[in-house]
């Protein structure tokens, strides 16, 4: 198995969900993050003090998927998320050595 | 002359045919516009006499008060959102309106008319939906006759006093309560558990006979408010998970700047309650009235304060706030009959009772989420009984006898003990049947599942807070592949 | 005696130099000072006349009914930035300031003299800047010679609503106009745009000719703030991802408790706003007004309520907001010319149209966020007509002739809809010329990049909640490392 | 007649018992009374006088004022939270809850008795707890007897500034201040600070000998603030992480809409700060101050918005909100002796200043969250000043010398220049003491470590907004493995 | 080492982490993440408009324990998250090559 | 490549990130998270109740690099984000088995 981890647009994430579901991967779980890479921030004004805002908003989408699935997967988020423009972000492949599914305690593909 | 159509454009036709007209907001005014008209400065010739702009100045005054009061629907609204999650702060705003509008519309059609109708001395009956002209409201409306303000002055002032007492019971059952069960609740409770009570004291009824005294409503707003709320945190339960494996559990507030903002606009809205309370402004001290209401608040913070940081360790901030509404509360009774020292020790009195009251009613297992029944129950009754120890013989002459600490015995007090204790005794009654009815009728309790995810959701279909709840970028158009 | 420096301190010299004055805020004071200071509680003799009395009545009920409105402009920033996006919402509430700032050095020097100097039926053009004592007042407002009030009180009463007007827009092109762009459309709106609707109906104007009746601006105010918005909406165009795919997609507002509390605090303005507008309150019932305004506000939550169960499964919190202000925009034409049961009729026909009315405003593909088009221009609109259905006899007598329902058959009827319809071409042209001539010259909508960052980073070099949309800790000094 | 206990029921009492009675709230209102019942609408004969009359108008308004001034400390609660950190929000929410409270039972004791008891040109000292009957106030409040309002009236106008001139600094001092050590100052600026510069300019002392002129309180209400807050500011430090490797660091505040909603409220509160302080409604065009204060504010936020977009890029929203405060504060001493054009100059010049000066002041290291000390010592200052140049000879005539512009000369300058520099001295030595004297003995800021925390948690034992700052599951039961 | 992350019901948050620390598993980090899979959203409307949420919240676990524990605190985080319905969560084990303690720079099993 | 995941005082950010920004590691994703370990999170009282806060805000940092920048990363992190008390926090290093970039579909190093 291997967690999926990406890094996208806030603005893109209903279109890579979609998509994800309509291939069949309905697992998933996001969070609210905050990046930098070749895309830097912003520099602004308070009060007339000049502050760097380093980070922009992104959002984190995790998938834990079986190792052929992930091939698929990527490619599912590449096309889904991609803009063209600096900043469309990442994605990294992780390996997991096993899953459990909380409610029935199955373990590793079951789990998925 | 050129007519025109602008606001007032009535005064204009009346110049051009200068008739007494019968129009109701006219009364009184022909002269005067022809004097305005021919004398723009103020310099002319009135014929309103001196008490067409004496009943002017109650008029403005009793509006302006009843709007202070009618602000206070945003107080509540923001004291109890802040006071609870914020997966349950858009069901809470749309109870809060919902009390204000249903409330408005029951209390037109039949609430004024059991309160303050003719009828006998439990109950009016008459004046349905307001269906009276000035002229006729003495034969409907007796009991009020004695101010001079017109009656649609007095209903304002009125309603927005019933919507306070029902308003008061949301706190204590929020973040688990149905909203049609609320909205029915609201109905009974503006339509007659408040008005049958007000008719006793300030419609004519039997308590009135018997001299008990609450100038502004500690027990006719307050204590019917918060003894429903003490019923209905009762009957709907405890919220999910506040008291498990035998603990006592805290579920702290989503935002302490609105409840405290919530405290100010109340504060602010109880200077139109208490002094407002007059029906008059003419010849009225109302503001010794003011200085009374913003000393017992005042004292309330303080005693809040003092308690907090004797039992705890922290000054609690919600606590704060609820000892100033304490000392709101307590004052409201007897704001008119007491000194201005009486009124700050009866307002410290309340701000140190509320603290403990609040962790006593805790401990009995009731969960009440903003502490509805000690702010009002429990200093409802404080602000009651007080007139019977701090009333003055000279405020309270005519009507009652002077307070215990003024020489007056214990004889007061026994009144007021027995009108506070009258008021609990029908609120609490007819609050169980309804709150129970509810229950096993239309429903009272939302869902285990639906309480858990918030009634924002689960009751009314989107979040509060979507972004904060949610987070910023959770929703998609249905048949995209969501379910 | 010793002369002080405090507030009134005037008033110490005058009796020290006892001879008239022509100090503005003196006028006529000389004697009532002398006498007050003679007889310091309230025994002694005035020398002021009842008519200067019922001048100090009157301004003191118009300028607190015009704090009151003024408040409005807090409720507005509070519902506009409640129905939109965490990253909007400091640009809405820059707006909203802006547009009573600048609104009100607009109506000032240009707008209020379009709208009551004298001048022919269609624009006035007489008082720039306000430059006339009251005494001249007469010469250059003689429109407003009627009402006994200083023309700093009409002035102050008056602005108050012209910024009303302009600001219903700034929800409606909300999350995507750009700052410099909106203040464009403030300026035109408030010194020409509404000020000529406003010399029509309330200036003298041809509409108030006709007998067309708008007793506080349901057209007026109403339906000019409601017809710009809705060309604003359409020529600025629909916000990025509103409708996409062909689909309607959901962009929820971040704040219900944020947009209530707006609701609660405009419904507080609105009891100024329409009661106010008798411009007097000596002689005048106005209290009758404020039942009606409640009436038809609290029928307009039911009727919201009633319809959203209907079609909807969950009663939408925001749509009772909603429903609440289309109730009071509908009574604000007809709050003196109607039976309380049919303001209460009135409103919750408003309640139920606006649910119905912003649904199909989105079919329509016109993006408003906050519904602004279907509570003022279309409720406005209804408001207006509605007179001509239930306008009594006895009320709008010598004005106009009674509704439809009153046996007065379709004359007034006719009239309300040719007030609608002029005001609605008249807004509808300029302002395309308005928003056209913005969008081609200074910029009308942020690019496309800006708005998906937000407003208040883009527009202000801030959010507006750092901490909420940014996270706690992400700022940093430039040069540090960061670009 | 059957007797009630309603509101008023010392009414009914009257009419059974007709005599005359002493009560205070109902001095010379028998007769009225006896004639309401007979005739309860508005045909009967009062036997109130014209006095009665005037007196009840001239209360209502300065009531009505009073309490838009009381809601000035919802403004400032608002707009300090939003302009500090989510960490901190409860405590500035708490600050300001015991400025209020604690502020009024000062004032209430010894600070008003101070300020306009009997005395001597520095220091008044009599009418202590405000134990004078309206009859003896004569005696202990000679000052204050030109206004024909009872007492209570006149304390609670007053108590309500007392209480804004104290709460101006918990802003420049949030995020870092020790709660009791800021409860230890609003003792002594309340009570004792505050009063002295009152007494020398309204109570009757060396200021108003002079001719010094301050209509509502540039000087005495805001410079008195806003040094203290200086003071403040300089003596307890900048906020950790403020100015750290020589660098100014940018510390946002948390929610620019709470801090322009509390700005609108202010600005309402203030039409009632400065416009009631004629203590009169009666025969005084108070409206024309509504009119220029206004304009002023109006102005203000214009002048800021100019400034910024000349100086930054974007135009800051809480700027716009200074800029708005600014042209408050400059226009808060001329409100009654400038003409309408300019109050415009001043406001828009405040507006501008404001900007300028919170950028300075932030490069002298004075690290003050929300511009209280620009706002209101620097603009106080200005607005002070601005009399000696745009003071009107008519409306100044007998209490100052028309201003520079106006042909009066650098007289009225110099004496408003030597009344400010005299407040600035005496506020910022005395000010030195309580702050020094508070952090030598019961400690001025807290440490570091809870500072980092947030006061709210350190402080107070909970956060003011548990959710988002610390998420939505984060609590447990003591003991159940927590330490 | 080994990270066990979890995916848990945030009302169960206090009882695992409770039982964690009885175990004797002291070092943990939590993060608010909003999740799909067999259990889906809601689909509710706004304004009149039908809108899909697509995702539950929930809150993730982080625990990095040496390889020996990893079995203890799955199941204890298994016996207390659990409640039988669709959504009970997920948990993953993921290999941690190194730790270190900032406080100190200890590294590898001394870090946690 | 590897995952460098760093748990640090939210006071710290800034520090760290420019050092990291000074030492060429411009690309990383922040996210807030809670922690506890050895330093416990408080316990206070609500309206009278006792509560224990079990958690302490703290911000994880996320860097995906190559095998030999490892080292270089954990040292500049420690340097910047130390104190010396209790909480300073944690950094753990995962495998990452391969990287993306959306934009481009780059992989391995080059997606970085
Ligand atoms: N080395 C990295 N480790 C972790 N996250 C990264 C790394 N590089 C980039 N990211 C994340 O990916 C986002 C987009 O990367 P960026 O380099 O700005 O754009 P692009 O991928 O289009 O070149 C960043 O905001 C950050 O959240
Ligand atoms: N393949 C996956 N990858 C990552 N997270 C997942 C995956 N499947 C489920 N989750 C997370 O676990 C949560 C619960 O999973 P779900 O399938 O709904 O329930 P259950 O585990 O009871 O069958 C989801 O909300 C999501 O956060
Ligand atoms: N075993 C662990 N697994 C995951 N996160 C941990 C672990 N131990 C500690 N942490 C995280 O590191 C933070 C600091 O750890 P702590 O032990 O309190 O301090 P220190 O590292 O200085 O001894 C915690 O708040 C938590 O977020």
């Amino acid at each position: 198995m291997k967690k999926v981890e990406a890094i996208i647009r806030r603005e893109m994430l209903e279109r890579v969900r979609d998509a994800l579901d309509k291939a069949g991967f309905h697992g998933l779980t996001i969070s609210e993050v905050r990046g930098a890479g070749t895309q830097r921030g912003y520099t602004e004004s308070y009060r007339g003090v000049r502050a760097a805002i380093m980070f922009r908003p992104k959002v984190k989408m995790e998938l834990v998927v079986d190792d052929e699935s992930v091939e698929k997967v990527i490619s599912v988020i590449c096309e889904n998320a991609v803009t063209g423009e600096v900043g469309d972000g990442k994605i990294f492949v992780i390996p997991v050595e096993d899953a459990v599914r909380i409610r029935t305690q199955q373990k590793g593909q079951d789990a998925l | 002359m050129k007519t025109t159509g602008f606001n007032m454009s009535p005064l204009m036709r009346l110049s051009a045919v200068p008739r007494i007209v019968p129009k109701r907001w006219l009364a009184a005014l022909a002269g005067a516009v022809v004097a305005a008209l021919l004398v723009p400065t103020a310099a002319g010739a009135s014929e309103l006499t001196l008490v067409d702009i004496e009943q002017a100045v109650d008029t403005l005054w009793v509006v302006v008060a009843g709007a202070l009061v009618f602000l206070m629907h945003l107080g509540f609204t923001m004291l109890e959102a802040g006071f609870t999650r914020m997966k349950n702060a858009a069901n809470i705003c749309a109870k809060n309106m919902m009390n204000i509008a249903v409330g408005m519309i029951a209390y037109w059609a039949v609430g004024f008319p059991f309160m303050f109708g003719d009828g006998n001395s439990f109950l009016g009956y008459s004046g349905w939906f307001l269906s009276v002209t000035d002229a006729d409201a003495a034969s409907s409306f007796s009991s009020l006759d004695w101010a001079g303000v017109s009656i649609s002055t007095k209903w304002f002032f009125q309603v927005v006093f019933a919507a306070t007492a029902a308003t008061i019971v949301s706190g204590a059952v929020a973040e688990r309560t149905r909203f049609t069960g609320y909205l029915a609740y609201v109905v009974v409770l503006t339509a007659f558990i408040y008005p049958v009570v007000g008719h006793w004291v300030w419609g004519g009824g039997w308590l009135a006979d018997l001299g008990f005294l609450d100038f502004a409503g500690s027990t006719v707003v307050h204590t019917v408010g918060g003894v429903a709320a003490l019923v209905g945190a009762i009957v709907v339960g405890p919220r999910v998970g506040k008291y498990t494996n035998g603990r006592i559990r805290v579920i702290p507030g989503h935002s302490m700047p609105l409840a405290i903002a919530g405290v100010l606009v109340l504060w602010f809205g109880w200077l139109g309650f208490n002094a407002g309370s007059t029906l008059k402004a003419a010849g009225v001290d109302f503001a010794s009235i003011v200085l009374t209401t913003n000393l017992a608040a005042a004292a309330g913070v303080v005693g809040a304060l003092v308690i907090s940081r004797v039992v705890y360790r922290k000054p609690d901030v919600g606590m704060l706030g609820n000892g100033g509404l304490a000392g709101l509360v307590a004052i409201t009774a007897g704001c008119a009959f007491v000194d201005s020292w009486a009124a700050a020790v009866i307002g410290f009195v309340a701000g140190m009772i509320v603290v403990l009251s609040v962790v006593g009613i805790d401990r009995l297992r009731v969960d009440d989420p903003v502490g509805a029944v000690s702010v009002h129950a429990v200093c409802g009754i404080w602000g009651t009984l007080a007139i019977g120890l701090f009333g003055t013989a000279e405020l309270t002459e005519g009507l009652g006898t002077a307070g215990l600490f003024y020489g007056g015995g214990l004889n007061q007090l026994g009144v007021q003990a027995l009108g506070s204790l009258s008021t609990v005794a029908w609120v609490a009654i007819t609050c169980l049947i309804v709150f129970y009815g509810i229950k096993y009728t239309i429903g009272l309790r939302v869902d285990r599942m639906h309480e858990v995810d918030g009634l924002d959701i689960s009751e009314h279909g989107m979040w509060g807070y979507p972004e904060s709840v949610a987070g910023s970028s959770y929703m998609g158009t249905p048949g995209n592949g969501a379910s």
